[in-house]
């Protein structure tokens, strides 16, 4: 019940890793927006987004991370997404963004690249 | 037997988690499985989202019907006396929702009476009955 | 800012549980600590159950209103056309019940109007406003 | 929200333990009283009620135990409720229970007596 969504940040070599925890739904969906906004804009080559918490989303969540990879290759950087569980993995198959984002299955495999 | 349950709420954000608690609750109750209960919980929080655009007020009347296996919801919004109705919303957001409502679903749709937009959608178990 | 939220669904032992679930997201949302989300849910949980005894059939209509840091809670009965009303339960188990709302909540009561009971709890949150 | 209420029972040398795990209310109290029923109707001469996995419980539940204890005394039996849980107990100490019933914080401890 406890409204368990969180986001946290690491950064260095180049690389930010965001992660979020919980479910992103409409409501949670624009903190994490501003989260990768602000670190998209500071500038590292490959921004890890790391969804190995979430518990459930929908598409307001697909789209915050659309326009977060139009917003890194605008400057000039890569984005990177880590999925686990199946039915997070779903929700990208089903519309067809599993052709769109770079999925790795660790944060240890994003970063690498 | 048939099962009517409805939900009524401010059309906020952050209620939906009660739509989609209802709507597991609901699934599980008519013997879907776990991805079945997850496809609906998912599928009717896009169909809700599309009623609670930033701004637009109003309350939520979610319907959810059972009958044996076969699960209804529809989800209704109530303009504010003098609102200003649902507003659009993004067209990507738009079509990912109906790309994940298409793939959840059996038949999903919308409509406008009176004013009050609803969006509706049936998801049929797959499992015969026990 | 007040919310209100309805939930109308079949008098079922079964569906208490999205009662309690409503209860404890719209307690979480009043900012209630873990304690009192877990007093209220318990609290709505026995405010339902003595219209839902075994055969009363009907539906109950739960009401939860929210204003800042209060949250009142009402569950009514509404008989089947033609139906036998809410039974009288065992009277070891309305005292139970009884003496859980007394420790749990600030206020409850019971009352009867057209025919149909309706039983009612009011919580204010122990913390101040952040 | 899987309704993972679950009732199991081990018998042996005069003690019987009837353990359940999940949201015990008014749906789920019935089977609870049935294997209590049976579980005492078989004559041990103590019955271990094992709560330590239950999340939830109400007033019904209450009912289901102290009929329980009048079935188990009407038999010449001990009846003894294992809880750990916070939120559990106090349930047991809002109704005044906690004077009626044997509470004990381990399985052990309750066999033992
Ligand atoms: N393809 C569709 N597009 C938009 N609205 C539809 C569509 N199909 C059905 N509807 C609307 O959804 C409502 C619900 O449909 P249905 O569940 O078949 O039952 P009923 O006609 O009993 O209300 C219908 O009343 C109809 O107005
Ligand atoms: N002690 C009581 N016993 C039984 N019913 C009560 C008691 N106090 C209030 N009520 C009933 O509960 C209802 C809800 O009370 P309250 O929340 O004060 O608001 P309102 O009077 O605005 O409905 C009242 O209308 C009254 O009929």
């Amino acid at each position: 019940m406890a409204e368990t969504f969180g986001i946290s940040e690491k950064t260095g070599d180049g690389v930010s890793v965001v992660s979020a925890t919980g479910e992103i739904d409409i409501a949670t969906a624009p903190p994490l927006r501003r989260q990768l906004e602000a670190s998209i804009d500071r500038g590292p080559a490959v921004v890890v987004v790391d969804l190995l918490g979430v518990t459930f989303m929908d598409s307001t969540a697909l789209g915050v991370l659309v326009g977060a990879l139009k917003r890194t290759r605008a400057a000039g950087g890569a984005l990177r997404i880590v999925v686990s569980d199946t039915r997070v993995l779903k929700v990208f198959e089903i519309t067809g963004l599993t052709e769109v984002f770079s999925i790795f299955a660790t944060v240890e495999d994003a970063v690498r690249g | 037997m048939i099962d009517r349950i409805e939900l009524s709420l401010p059309a906020s954000a952050e209620l939906l988690v009660l739509a989609r608690l209802t709507a597991a609750t609901v699934a599980s109750r008519a013997g879907f499985d776990v991805e079945e209960v997850e496809d609906l919980r998912l599928a009717v929080d896009e169909l809700c989202i599309s009623m609670v655009e930033e701004g637009a007020g109003g309350r939520l009347r979610i319907e959810f019907v059972r009958d044996a296996g076969l699960i209804e919801v529809s989800c209704g919004h109530e303009p504010e006396p003098g609102g200003a109705g649902s507003v659009t919303g993004d067209p990507t957001l738009r079509d990912l929702s109906a790309r994940i409502l298409d793939a959840l679903v059996d038949e999903h749709g919308r409509d406008t009476r009176g004013g009050q937009k609803r969006a509706w959608l049936r998801k049929q178990r797959a499992r015969q009955e026990a």
